[in-house]
């Protein structure tokens, strides 16, 4: 009798704790993995920028980026304060107007044929050129008004794409049930489209999310003036200034803010699907 | 008080002296004005912003006024500050450079908004080509790592910002010294706000006038302090202000050597530039250009 | 209610399908001239081979589906149209909400309805019924197939339908779990003097359950034949095991078997 | 006996040819509800700007607007050919990284731990602040290549984002089908996690096709356009010309631009879904 | 081959559970210390009540879920280790790639072992067997719950596999349909001498094609008997119709009885 253990299958009978040890090991590398990588990163950098004497103003070591980012970190986290807060309400209304206007299209035949084209004309029109039109249309007294539509208009395409892709895949099956029950179509958008369209949803507001933020810094950069002191215009400033490290500590800024907005998304993301969604969940073999 | 919302071309710095001194010492006031100095920007078109009634002033050059004859928009040219354009073109030292003759074949990083502007001015004066161009991204890190690079610059900064990451100062020519006869920081507005404030007008014009002056031959700490008040950027802060002042003393930007008033323009400089931009091809020489700019009420005049 | 009863109540006519043929859009022609008419009350089990076009006749009699040609009546008993919310179906599939909990899914008709007064004790009652109450803040995804049909099964009781349509409801169940199914139906369908057409594989489980067989056969999909099963309710093990019941069975076994001459090689 | 037809289920006998009909109603409806409701926006457009007496540097009239596209067609032209170069070459990049990167972090655990942070940093870089870095890193004769590297960046971050969750949500019983018949890492990725995948990484690449119009042309603008002259350029040279009516023909062109592109991109999504994905398939009912 | 060989075969062990237990991450404890010995040639049917672990064995037999502790042991016959693309699987639903048609659907398992050889005969072949030969170029959503399931189960047979997991294969199906594939399997599994694992529901059916019949009880899912059929093979109708056939489901009856006990109200 030949019985050669299946190399997948085999279970040693001492292995009743698996799960726990396994599920520690994955927490204790998610926890050390990404920051060694990190520092891993920034030393070879650092090294890389020393070792072939490269000028500060073409591409700064990090120390001196930290450097700076400690000496202007007052200025530094005004500004941040500043475009976190266009980034986030543009954020917020892109996502409402996104899905709104997303349902209005996949529930509507009529609305998607004659909106589609310029919703998709307002994705692509670069700000740059409208920013100054814009800045005349509500008032020169109303420019953090402009720069909200401006970043708006950068962020909500994504969550409109996601929402209409969403809600057209929704499973035939479950549309057969609530037509039987007779769902209202509010009943229906409710229970039955947005649930279900809201893992499309959730991966075009991580998309969106980071688009607010490039959308915020961009809006500063062609709309904002002296006033507003957001994060785009140090990054100008030090640029034209040749202060290379103060600009790249502010882009460490907005790479962290950026960051930490994509991670609460993934979080939000996790803790609406990790019940049932394919996509978050947890590996269970 | 008379109300003016005046549209300053970029973020409060050096080269708003003269409107920030009349603002903090008084002078706006003692005219009976009250003159609210809007900051601009990048993105802050003022020609639009004036032309769309957003602001009644506002600062440019003699391009703004002539742009807005050729698309028939109503707007006048009252009075211009700076007799000399600071537009510079920096070279590194030591690369063969000194004059703009000198710049012929060589690749020039210059912004967008200049390809319709000065560019063609070199272009018709100096014998540039267009596969000379190279482009400017409001960044001198490019030009400093590259020492043949050549970029547009202003005088006023040129010197300040690259004296510190070059060995040798860098070489800098001021287009104005070279027959570019674009008057700056001039001062404009529509044809209808003007003649319906005549009056406010000229009292501006004078009391700015004066804040250049003082400016110029006086203490400009006070325009200083009100400007870095608002534009609180460490980087426009008093060691920007000093060397730019110290360019605009040195190199007569303000009131240039043949003594001509402050705010002064003349027919003759408004048509010799006229021409010069109909030659470089810029403008229709059958273009109305004396709707571009008006003389009478200049500081000067009383 | 009395075999009488529903025999005079089968006059009442609840559905009517009159020539009705389904072709969809890729060509298949799933269903062929197809009349059929289902009385008030009655328990009309479907029968045939794989893909004869049962699942598509049952969709079409709830309305989800539109017939290419002929007619497709449902009627009321003078006081209710039977449609609107009246309908229960138990899908070939479960088709459950996978975001939602059992007991949400099995709730979900009265949701619908908005009729929320004794909510809790109704998805209770149901739940017990398939033997889920356990299971009542599980997620689909951690059920088994059968305990997912079984969820799928109490949603469309949790009407208390008239009309009730089942796509092989037991299909996926244990034999003890399906003969408590099969005495809870008949229960229901006694008590409220509902209308039940059910397509099921098992020729002995129609013949048990309900008062006609309907037989297709496929390719195209059409009737070929039904079995008239007038033994009284309530059936008991001494229905199973007598001679009429395996006689029944005989006959609709004879009818299948000529309904997949030629399909299967 | 009352017969009561049930509304929803009752087709006369005479329905037949339903389908058909319903079927040309609604290309009739296709072909000229849009342009009819395009002339009607256009047409309100012209009558506003007209009785409230908007000067064309503020909002130029539609009438205008085509008047400036006619005489300046030449110029314009060559400009939308110049940035349709690199929109397209930025687009094709865009969607190849993102797929290739999306796989690997998809995949790997270890990669997606390490690198969605640096991922997510890049999106919201904005290019302006790196413009300069990047035409010193590829050297100032390939203002081409800056251009190409500065609008991937905009465009690539859907595509990457769209992959991995697509990836992420393949149907675990098909997994299981693969992992029974010992499919190769590659026959999986091939087999059934890209194809499953598709429908988000369409959605993805619809989204990224609009950034990729606007990443070109941002990087222009802020990358200069050297001596090729895109559409930016034009934009930027209205603005300060005050060339209003010729700027919104440049942005008219940009937004047809951008449509084709999308249109070219739903119809790749309704040919390749269209014979199994909920999202492109007909109603059937 | 006939019933000698294969009792000597039995000898040779192909699967061996030993003190399995799986517990979910949710906590179920699905199946709790389960003893199972396969041997080569065998054809095993487990039945159980729903939700009593059958499914989650079979995934662990075929090493496609982990066991919370036990052994599992997948044996060869000297020659090769079955596991290694030497398994088939006809999975509870039919999990077919919704993007493919039919016959890529078939012939996936030898798509992907990359032997092509005569791949399109042995699609026909498997889809003949199933009766869907006409549907070769359908695609998954065309085809009816049914259709789905035999191109499942023409999938699973592709391979040849030495080892076969069928979990409810023929639930699906109508009686004719059945008893056709049952002929098949039975045929199958006498040419090719392969070992065979079925989870069903009918007693019948278990009874008619194994040579042990396995019954597990629920809550947590353990094993609670085992019914040997010790009838010849092949098996011919008068098998079906004789004493011992029905002697025997009465055993496995009353052993899903007694594993039902206290399971439902
Ligand atoms: N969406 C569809 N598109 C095209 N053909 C379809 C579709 N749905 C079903 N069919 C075809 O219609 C016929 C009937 O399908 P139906 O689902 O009604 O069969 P069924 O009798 O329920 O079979 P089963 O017992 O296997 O569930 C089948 O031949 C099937 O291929
Ligand atoms: N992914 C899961 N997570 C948590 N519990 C699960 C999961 N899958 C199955 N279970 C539980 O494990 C038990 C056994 O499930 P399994 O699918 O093996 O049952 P089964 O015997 O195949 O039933 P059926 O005959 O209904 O298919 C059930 O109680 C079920 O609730
Ligand atoms: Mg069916
Ligand atoms: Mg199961």
């Amino acid at each position: 009798m030949t019985i050669s253990e299946h190399k997948d299958a085999v279970v040693p009978a001492a292995v009743i704790t698996a799960d726990g040890v396994t599920g520690s090991l994955d927490l204790v590398f998610d926890r050390f993995v990404p920051p060694i990588a990190g520092a891993i990163f920034l030393i070879a950098w650092e090294v890389f920028v020393r070792w072939r004497g490269i000028p500060p103003y073409v591409l700064p070591a990090p120390s001196v980026i930290f450097q700076s980012l400690w000496t202007n970190a007052g200025g530094l986290m005004r500004a941040l304060g500043n475009t976190a807060l266009v980034t986030l309400s543009a954020f917020v209304l892109a996502t409402i107007s996104g899905i709104v206007l997303g349902i209005l299209i996949a529930l509507f035949r009529t609305v998607e044929k004659i909106i589609w084209p310029y919703a998709v004309a307002l994705q692509v029109t670069p700000i740059i050129a409208i920013a100054p039109l814009v800045i005349i249309w509500v008032g020169l007294s109303k420019v953090w008004l402009a720069l909200l539509i401006l970043s708006w208009l950068v962020a909500f395409f994504p969550m409109l794409s996601a929402t209409v892709v969403g809600i057209k895949s929704v499973d035939r099956g479950l549309q057969n049930v609530f037509t039987l029950y007779r769902a209202t179509r509010w009943q229906r958008l409710l229970r039955l489209q947005l649930p279900a369209a809201l893992p499309f949803i959730l991966s075009g507001a991580r998309v969106s999310s980071g688009l607010s933020v490039i959308g915020a810094v961009v809006a500063e950069f062609v709309a904002g003036s002296g006033t507003s002191t957001g994060l785009a215009w140090t990054i100008i400033q030090s640029s034209t200034m040749l202060d290379v490290p103060r600009m790249f500590a502010a882009l460490f800024l907005l790479a962290g803010f950026g960051v930490v907005l994509w991670h609460a998304m993934s979080r939000l993301s996790s803790t609406l699907l990790g019940h049932w969604h394919e996509s978050e969940l947890k590996d269970e073999a | 008080l008379d109300k003016i919302r005046f549209g300053l071309g970029w973020l409060p710095e050096a080269e708003h002296c003269g409107f920030f001194q009349a603002k903090a010492t008084g002078l706006y006031e003692a005219a009976g004005l009250d003159v609210d100095l809007m900051a601009g920007g990048p993105g802050i078109n003022t020609a639009m912003l004036v032309a769309g009634g957003e602001q009644d002033l506002g600062m440019g050059s003699s391009f703004t006024t002539l742009n807005m004859v050729k698309q028939g928009i109503p707007g006048v040219t009252v009075a211009a500050f700076f007799q000399k354009d600071p537009q510079t073109l920096v070279a590194h030292a030591g690369q063969g450079v000194s004059k703009l003759e000198d710049v012929k074949g060589r690749p020039v990083m210059v912004a967008d908004f200049a390809r319709g502007e000065f560019w063609q001015f070199l272009k018709y004066r100096f014998d540039f080509t267009d596969d000379q161009l190279r482009p400017y991204t409001y960044s001198s890190a490019v030009f400093v790592s590259d020492k043949t690079a050549i970029q547009q610059g202003y005088v006023t900064a040129d010197a300040h910002y690259l004296g510190n990451q070059l060995d040798q100062p860098p070489v800098i020519m001021l287009l104005a010294d070279h027959g570019y006869l674009n008057y700056a920081t001039t001062v404009f507005g529509m044809n209808s706000y003007i003649e319906a404030h005549p009056d406010a007008v000229r009292a501006f014009l004078s009391a700015t006038a004066e804040g250049w002056k003082s400016c110029m031959t006086g203490d400009y700490t006070p325009a200083m302090k009100l400007a870095t008040s608002i534009n609180t950027d460490p980087a426009y802060g008093e060691g920007l202000w000093k060397a730019s002042i110290n360019e605009m003393r040195d190199r007569h930007i303000v009131s240039n050597e043949s003594g001509e008033g402050v705010g002064a323009m003349t027919d003759t400089r408004w048509a010799d530039f006229f021409a010069d931009m109909v030659k470089a091809g810029v403008y229709p020489a059958d273009l109305e250009f004396r709707k571009a700019y008006t003389l009478s009420y200049l500081p000067g005049l009383k | 209610m009395r075999l009488e009863e529903r025999r005079q109540n089968s006059a009442v006519i609840v559905a009517r399908l009159e020539g009705l043929t389904k072709r969809y859009p890729n060509g298949t022609l799933a269903i062929d001239r197809m009349d059929l008419t289902v009385g008030k009350g009655e328990f009309v089990s479907l029968l045939g081979p794989s893909g004869c076009g049962k699942s598509t006749a049952l969709y079409i009699l709830a309305g989800l589906a539109n017939a290419t040609a002929g007619r497709v009546e449902l009627a009321g008993d003078g006081r209710q149209v039977v449609g609107a919310g009246s309908i229960g179906f138990v899908f070939q599939e479960p088709s459950l909400m996978p975001w939602a909990t059992v007991s949400e899914n099995v709730a979900l008709p009265l949701t619908l309805r908005g009729s929320a007064a004794d909510l809790a004790s109704e998805v209770i009652r149901c739940l017990t019924m398939v033997g889920l109450e356990t299971f009542a803040n599980a997620y689909p995804r951690e059920l088994s197939g059968g305990m997912k049909m079984r969820v799928s099964i109490a949603r469309a009781l949790i009407t208390r339908p008239q009309l009730l349509l089942l796509d092989e409801p037991f299909g996926a169940l244990d034999e003890i779990t399906r003969a408590r199914l099969h005495d809870d139906l008949l229960h229901i369908w006694s008590e409220t003097g509902c209308t039940i057409v059910m397509v099921t594989h098992s020729t002995t489980e129609s013949v048990y359950l309900s008062n006609r067989v309907v037989v297709m056969a496929a390719r195209p999909g059409r009737l070929i034949g039904s079995v008239d099963v007038s033994e009284p309710y309530p059936r008991t093990k001494a229905f199973r095991l007598g001679p009429g019941f395996s006689d029944h069975v005989r006959q609709v076994s004879a009818l299948m078997d000529h309904a997949s001459s030629g399909e299967l090689i």
